[in-house]
């Protein structure tokens, strides 16, 4: 796996951020302090089952939307 | 309370059964305690959430999860901001992919300033929600035709309004939700504009199976002593309508013996 | 209810405090068994009860005292069907010498198809009978006037009705009986015309002190879930008017979040 | 008190009625079969307190009501 | 209209032949000129007038003679304003005294808030000023028994308010307007509360044979033009009332033949 | 009424101006004369027709063309009986075969027992019938949402019902037909369920362009008076929009001067 | 009649007011500009015909109402 | 055109009827006793233009729905 640590521009939640090329969406959410049990996650409009955000990288131009419940009637 | 229970027929959507016929939102408290003071005073277990981006500046914390227990509330969550049959669609999914139901309160909006749902929008999404297994139970108008076609769809249960969400204005039109309530055979749940205790009363007097509020009781000075009304209001209106009302006439009939006067 | 109890403040009514703010007769039932086993549901502590001559003939017992305990109720004795003062007085009287309380229903009719009072004659009689140390709660009419006349002459409670006796129309004129409420001192009691749980309801959400009834709950089908139903109604009323009701308003405000939407 | 049996009309309970001359309203009330703690007497328009039961007497012409509480709304 | 007028049966009070089933006050407006103009577009013949000092100081000519013609218009005096029977006395002698006819419109105040009627010092007025010779048209509130005994005091016609003067809010208790009228033989004329066409329309559905009103036209944006739809509104509630409505009823019924369909 | 005229703005439907604010059906008549008095005393320029088989065995003159001069009305055929967009749309053609206008009232039902409007269906045939030339209005239910989408749809007007056809309940809820209104450019006519004057009064008073009633006039007691009762009501309501009603307080406001008082 | 023109206290329409003692009803409308048949005068609680507007005189104390008909409902 | 008279049969407005073969829908009208301007027809299904009624011909088997305008709401 990539560990020279270039980063890559993505679309997260509708912003642009840069984060490490390669990088899995497990990874990701630990970076971002995120219980990957308390979000869902999209990746390019798929919806990701959580056993696979350990396998799943994100590349370049990815769009990333991490979703969670908030109140709500 | 206690031995009144008995005194109501069981309330069952989709297979799941619930204790209380009051559905309550998580949404516009002031605060989060406050928000689950007045949901258990409520006495609802069944309480709707919304799906929404994390806030990654983090604010503040906003999972409902952070202050809700999953397993002291059963979660529906809704489709609410959805525009697009396919938008609500989406969120549906990502509901479900949380992990907990497959329930979803599927909500298409048709109008920004009434938030009255897309009839149109909403049935299409209700069929292929339903073909993906989703247990829906649909925001709709008071609309019959579409009430049956929702029905048709595959809805474990429909859920016209009472009036315009978060107008507080009550059963405007009884006629059409009593009608609803006798032509369905899923549950009917009123969703959306009961303002105060008697309005839930009143909808639940037309033969319905349950109401869902969120503003009625964010919104009301003291949140918490008016889910006990409300509480109450759903239970007397409940009762009222299993026991009977007498008939309602012009002319006054004594209710004292005319008999047994003195000279 | 329990804990529930702490949510409402104190009711007194000429020095007696109620638990209940539900007060209902003892008329119209098709038993006597019904009749005690509703009063108990609804949860009442003050019950009227008419006076009548013995039945020498004793086709069947009468004495409501037979199925009633003293001990259990506060028993209100009432003037029905009284249609002048003089005999109104008479009937006061009579019920006094009983020896249970100084406490009557005042009731003057003037009218056989409305049973609407004569407020002018009931006026007459409540100043006579203040003045025999009687505590009067004067059953009347929902014109204000006629009301601050009454609390002038001193009686404990003024109890305009919601519509005509055993109408089961509800309240007809809110605002009539808001401003009553509004401008008295003494407790306000709705008496007369309640038909249903949401009647009920909505009588408490105008902030009266309590309610009157007695054919909503013999007249229903099932007189003792009524009873349950009416219990919950009174409670959910008075609980929403002390809540504070959300503002009612046309135009739709959204319960979940706008923010927070996907692209 | 009278023993010798004459009757004499009463209105009782606006009917027309026989009654031992001189009787005593507690008397009348055993006769009838009525507790005494149940009932409130009128005897010609005054209401009777209950410790004269014993020693008010009924004669001829009296108008006597026997009243009681009976359900009412 | 012209041929319309025969649709309807004669309208008289008092002796006095009314053409228009609508009574105008000329309070509240903001010109003369515009209350002339909304008179003769609402079709009113009988008009009420105050009975007040005279401005010694003369600020501006506040004298309605000189710009109603009496020829033109029946005057009604009202008591407009006085609190008890003795002045509400005073007033309409001082009117009667101005030689115009014996007719006033009595009116005793019971309450600056609400302007109800005192209905106990109303019938005492009443009974003095018929025995007078007054043609008294009192002014009372939905109360049948006071409306009966106004009668029974000799008054030419009884005026019941819909809902208090000045608020507009329509016919609140149609139930006791109705009765009222269908109980008394002097004629019925509802006075007060009438803030729109509708609710003068509703009003006359009842039965009753008049209505008088005032602010409704005065506070309208266009008092003239609303004068017009003042007096197609009581036209309309009163033929449709004498047309006899089809019944209601909560199941549809076609409208255009179920035969004759294609195959 | 003749100056009175002048006091409304224009009525415009798909190019064609009406004098008349009023459309009324032509079914359900007991007679064929009272039905043309009716329609006469009524006001009305434009009335629906049915499209149905000839009668072959002529048990009676069906025809209602043999009635109304086509010259003196226009003629407005409906779909009624329709239950799916296909036969609404044949239905329209062969109305439009008959060769008097491209005009149509698309009406497809969605329920017997209710006679409520397939929303979805009709919005179908709305699309198609637009496309094919046809002047489309549409009788609807009372949901903006697709009354919008019947708008983009290209009808002409769109016809929300105020209540079921035949029912005679009125407008049941104000708050969406007047949204409605507000929101759309095309004219709002309301259509079914007016049952009396003050109904037509109060619907043309939430500020709609017209309105369609048949049942209330063929099915009151006098339907010609009745007939005049709806003209004057229409006429009333929507004056009374345009005048500007008072603004309605639960409080009262004098309507005579309160200086000047005598001592 | 008095012609000195002594004046005295009255209260006119609620106000203290100076007129010519002895002064008639119909002078003292003219005086104020009043028609007489537009005005009802009521002298110490009593109301005045019109006809003796010429003979009734204004004296010390007098209480003079002088009403008419204005816009009311 | 036809003129011998042979007869098929048709459904008319529902019903099975006869009508002799080729006959035109002028023709049929006519028999009917129906003016042309006061009806619509409907032909299998086609709606005919009032200018072909002389033209159009009947024949075996034919569904013709005669339609006109009715008092509806």
């Amino acid at each position: 796996m990539n560990t020279t640590g270039t980063t890559v521009s993505v679309r997260l939640n509708g912003k642009k951020a840069e984060v490490r090329d390669g990088q899995t969406v497990r990874a990701l959410l630990e970076s971002l302090d995120l219980h990957p049990g308390m979000v869902v996650v999209e990746l390019n409009r798929e919806i990701l089952e959580r056993d696979v955000y350990g396998a799943r990288t994100i590349h370049e131009g990815d769009a990333i939307e991490l979703v969670h419940f908030v109140g709500g009637g | 309370m206690a031995g009144g229970e008995t005194l109501d027929t069981p309330f069952e959507v989709g297979g799941h059964t619930l204790r209380s016929r009051l559905i309550v939102g998580t949404g516009k408290y002031e605060t989060n305690e406050v928000m689950v003071d007045a949901i258990r005073a409520s006495g609802a277990d069944m309480v709707t959430v919304a799906v929404r981006r994390v806030d990654l500046d983090r604010t503040k914390e906003e999972g409902v999860l952070h202050h809700l227990d999953p397993e002291e509330f059963f979660l529906l969550a809704n489709t609410a901001g959805c525009y697009t049959a396919e938008d609500a669609v989406r969120y549906a999914r990502l509901a479900r992919a949380a992990g907990f139901n497959d329930f979803v309160k599927l909500e298409v909006i048709g109008d920004e300033r009434t938030l009255l749902p897309d009839v149109h929008a909403t049935l299409q999404a209700a069929r292929t929600l339903a073909e993906e297994g989703f247990k829906v139970m649909a925001y709709t108008n008071d609309d019959l035709i579409t009430a049956l076609k929702l029905e048709d769809a595959g809805c474990v249960a429909v859920m016209p309004l009472a009036s315009p969400i978060g107008s507080g204005l009550g059963v405007v039109n009884p006629y059409f939700i009593r009608e609803i309530k006798r032509r369905l055979e899923v549950p009917v749940i009123v969703d959306a504009g009961v303002g105060t205790a008697s309005d839930a009363c009143v909808t639940m007097e037309q033969g319905v199976d349950g109401v869902l509020m969120n503003t009625a009781l964010a919104a009301a000075d003291d949140p918490v002593r008016m889910a006990h009304a409300m509480r109450h209001g759903i239970r007397a209106g409940r009762l009222a309508y299993l026991a009977g009302r007498m008939p309602s006439r012009e002319i006054a009939v004594p209710s004292s013996p005319t008999r047994g006067m003195l000279d």
